[in-house]
C-alpha cells in the first residue's frame, strides 16, 4: 500500500464517525485531492481483492471501514455466547446494600461503603438490575434505587422475600452457598 | 524539573500557582529531589543540612500550608535533634535516620516503577484504538404508552387554562409529590379509570399540577398505573396496572 | 487470507477493546483454538508483511488493532481522532503501589507516597483502572484495591507478570513479590 493509503485506513480506523473527502485531504496538506481520491480507491481494492473481514465504503457524505455484513452474524452470536461477566466486589456490595434497604438513596449507600458509588450504580442500573423507584423526602429529593426483576432472575429468586433476612443471614452465609450467584 | 525553575518559569505566578502545579508529588519527592541536587549518600543524609533546605524550599514554594509537607518538616527536626544525642557507648546504636531512608528508597523504587509505566502509557497513548462503534440494537420498549412530551404539552394546557400567575410571584410551594400521590391512588382506589384533568379538578395551583405530573410518572414507573392518550392533545387517561400492583 | 483470518478481523476491527482468545474463538465453535492462534498470527503477520496503517497486538489479557504510532500526529492534527489526557503524576504514583501491592489499602498507599490518596483514588476508580477487590481484616475492615484490565490495556501490557518483579527493580527493597498478581 502507499504511505497516504496506509495514512488514510489509520485515520479511518481512529475516527468515531464518517470522514468526509475534505476531511481525509487534510491528513497530508502536500497530497492533492486527485491522490487522495486515488488513495482511497487503493484502499478499496486492497481490502476487496486481498480479502479482507472489513471494507471500505462511503456513506453519509464520508469514508468508512465496516465490517463486511456476512461476518455481523457470527460477532453477535460470540457475543451472546460470551460468558456472563462477574460483577466486581463494588458491584456486588452495592447491590447488597440496595437489595436490603430500598429503598434507598445514593448518599445512603455510600455512607454503608464508605466509597463513592456513582459509577457502580450506574453500571449496575445499565444491567438492569436496579431501577429509580422514586424520591426521597428532603433536601434535592435524592433518586431512591431498588431491585428489578432481572436482580431476581439474576440470582434466581422468586421473590426478594426468598433473600435471608438479615438477622438470619450469618447462619444462612454459613449453611450454604448462595444458589445461582455468579 | 525542580519547582525553582517552574517558578521562574510561570510568567506572573504566585506561589499559590506553583502549588496547584504539583511541581511535586509529595513530600518524599521533594526530600528525593533535594538528597540528588546535594549529591548526598541516602544512607548518610547530613540531616541538619537537608532539614533546612527543606524548610527553606516549601517556603520559596509556598507548600508551607501543606499538612503533608509540615510533617515530613518537623519529622526531619527531630531527626536532626536525636542525631545531636549523645551516642550511648558499647550499646548498639540505633540511627535515628533509619526508617525515613527505609521509606524513601521504597518511594524511590516506586518511582523507577511510574517511570516504566509512563513510558509504557506514552507508546500506547500514540496509538487509536477503534472508536467507532455502529449503531447498536434499539433500545428496549419505552415503559409508557405515551411520550414525556405529549404528557408536559397536557401540563401546558391545563396551566394555561388555570389563572394566570402573577410575574414576580415565583412558584412559592415547593412540590409535594407525596400529597399527589395519595391523591391519585385514593381516586384510582375509587375508580380503575381516571383523566388528567379530573385529578386537576378541585385545584390547578402549577405547584399541584406539577406535583401531580411527578407522582403519575412516578407511578408509572413503579407499574401502578398507565399512563394513556388516545391522540394527540387528547386527555391523558391514567389506568390502575393491576399486573403491576401485583408484582 | 483463510476465512478465519478475515473472520477475526471483521470482530476484531468492531471492537474498541481487545478481545479474549476465548472470545475470538466463540466466533467460529467449529474452530480449535490452535486454528484460532494461527489465525491470529496470520491477520499480523498480513498488516506487518503488507504495509497497513494498523496493527495487531497483544494486551490487556486479549487482542486489539490499533493505529500505527507514526500516524497518530497528523490523525490529531486534522482533528480526525484526539488522544486520551496524560494520568498525573500522584496517579501514577498510585497506580505503580496498587500494581505491586495489590490487594492493598488506601492506608498503605499514603504510607509509601506521604500524601493523602483519597482524591486520586476515586478518579482512578471512576476511569476503571483500579476497583475496590475486598476488604482487609481489621479495624474499619477498610477497602482494598487492586487493577483493573483496563489498567493492562492503558499501559499496552498483555498482564501484569510483564512489569519487573521487584527484586529486579534497581532499587531492590524487602524480597517483596508483586503480590496478588491476579
Amino acid at each position: 500500500m502507499t504511505p497516504l493509503a496506509k495514512l488514510l485506513e489509520a485515520a479511518l480506523f481512529a475516527s468515531p464517525r464518517p470522514i468526509s473527502l475534505a476531511e481525509l485531504a487534510e491528513l497530508d496538506p502536500e497530497a492533492p485531492l486527485a491522490a487522495v481520491t486515488a488513495a482511497l480507491e487503493e484502499l478499496r481494492e486492497h481490502y476487496n481483492v486481498d480479502g479482507h473481514g472489513v471494507e471500505l465504503v462511503e456513506l453519509g457524505g464520508g469514508w468508512q471501514i465496516l465490517t463486511r455484513a456476512e461476518y455481523t452474524e457470527a460477532i453477535e452470536r460470540a457475543q451472546l455466547a460470551a460468558r456472563p461477566q462477574r460483577l466486581s466486589a463494588a458491584a456486588l456490595e452495592t447491590l447488597a446494600i440496595v437489595a436490603y434497604r430500598q429503598p434507598i438513596g445514593r448518599a445512603e449507600i455510600e455512607e454503608i461503603r464508605g466509597v463513592n458509588v456513582g459509577g457502580v450504580l450506574k453500571s449496575l442500573h445499565e444491567r438492569g438490575l436496579v431501577d429509580v423507584v422514586g424520591r426521597a423526602e428532603g433536601l434535592g429529593r435524592p433518586l431512591l434505587y431498588g431491585t428489578t426483576p432481572q436482580f431476581l432472575e439474576h440470582f434466581a429468586l422468586r421473590h426478594l422475600q426468598e433473600l435471608p433476612r438479615a438477622d438470619e443471614l450469618a447462619i444462612a452465609l454459613r449453611s450454604a452457598e448462595p444458589a445461582g450467584v455468579e | 524539573m525542580t519547582g525553582d525553575q517552574l517558578l521562574l518559569e510561570s510568567p506572573g505566578g504566585d506561589a499559590a500557582f506553583v502549588v496547584e502545579l504539583k511541581a511535586f508529588s509529595g513530600p518524599l519527592d521533594l526530600l528525593l529531589s533535594l538528597i540528588r541536587e546535594e549529591q548526598v549518600d541516602i544512607y548518610d543524609i547530613p540531616i541538619a543540612r537537608i532539614a533546612e533546605q527543606f524548610l527553606a524550599r516549601i517556603r520559596t514554594l509556598g507548600l508551607n500550608d501543606a499538612a503533608e509537607y509540615l510533617e515530613m518538616a518537623a519529622r526531619l527536626l527531630r531527626i536532626k535533634a536525636q542525631m545531636l544525642l549523645p551516642r550511648p557507648d558499647g550499646e548498639v546504636w540505633e540511627d535515628p535516620r533509619a526508617e525515613l531512608v527505609r521509606r524513601l528508597l521504597e518511594y524511590q523504587q516506586m518511582r523507577e516503577v511510574v517511570d516504566l509505566l509512563e513510558r509504557r502509557g506514552e507508546e500506547r497513548r500514540n496509538q487509536f484504538a477503534r472508536t467507532f462503534t455502529p449503531p447498536d440494537a434499539p433500545a428496549p420498549p419505552p415503559m409508557l404508552a405515551l411520550s414525556l412530551a405529549d404528557l408536559l404539552a397536557a401540563v401546558d394546557r391545563v396551566l394555561r387554562a388555570a389563572k394566570r400567575p402573577s410575574v414576580h410571584d415565583v412558584v412559592s410551594r415547593p412540590l409535594d409529590v407525596p400529597a399527589a400521590v395519595a391523591v391519585i391512588r385514593a381516586l384510582l382506589a375509587l375508580r380503575s379509570r381516571i383523566r388528567f384533568t379530573e385529578i386537576l379538578r378541585h385545584s390547578t395551583d402549577p405547584s399541584f399540577v406539577l406535583s401531580t405530573l411527578m407522582g403519575l410518572l412516578e407511578l408509572a414507573k413503579v407499574g401502578e398505573l398507565r399512563v394513556h392518550q388516545p391522540r394527540p392533545f387528547a386527555n391523558v387517561e391514567i389506568e390502575r396496572d393491576a399486573a403491576g400492583q401485583a408484582a
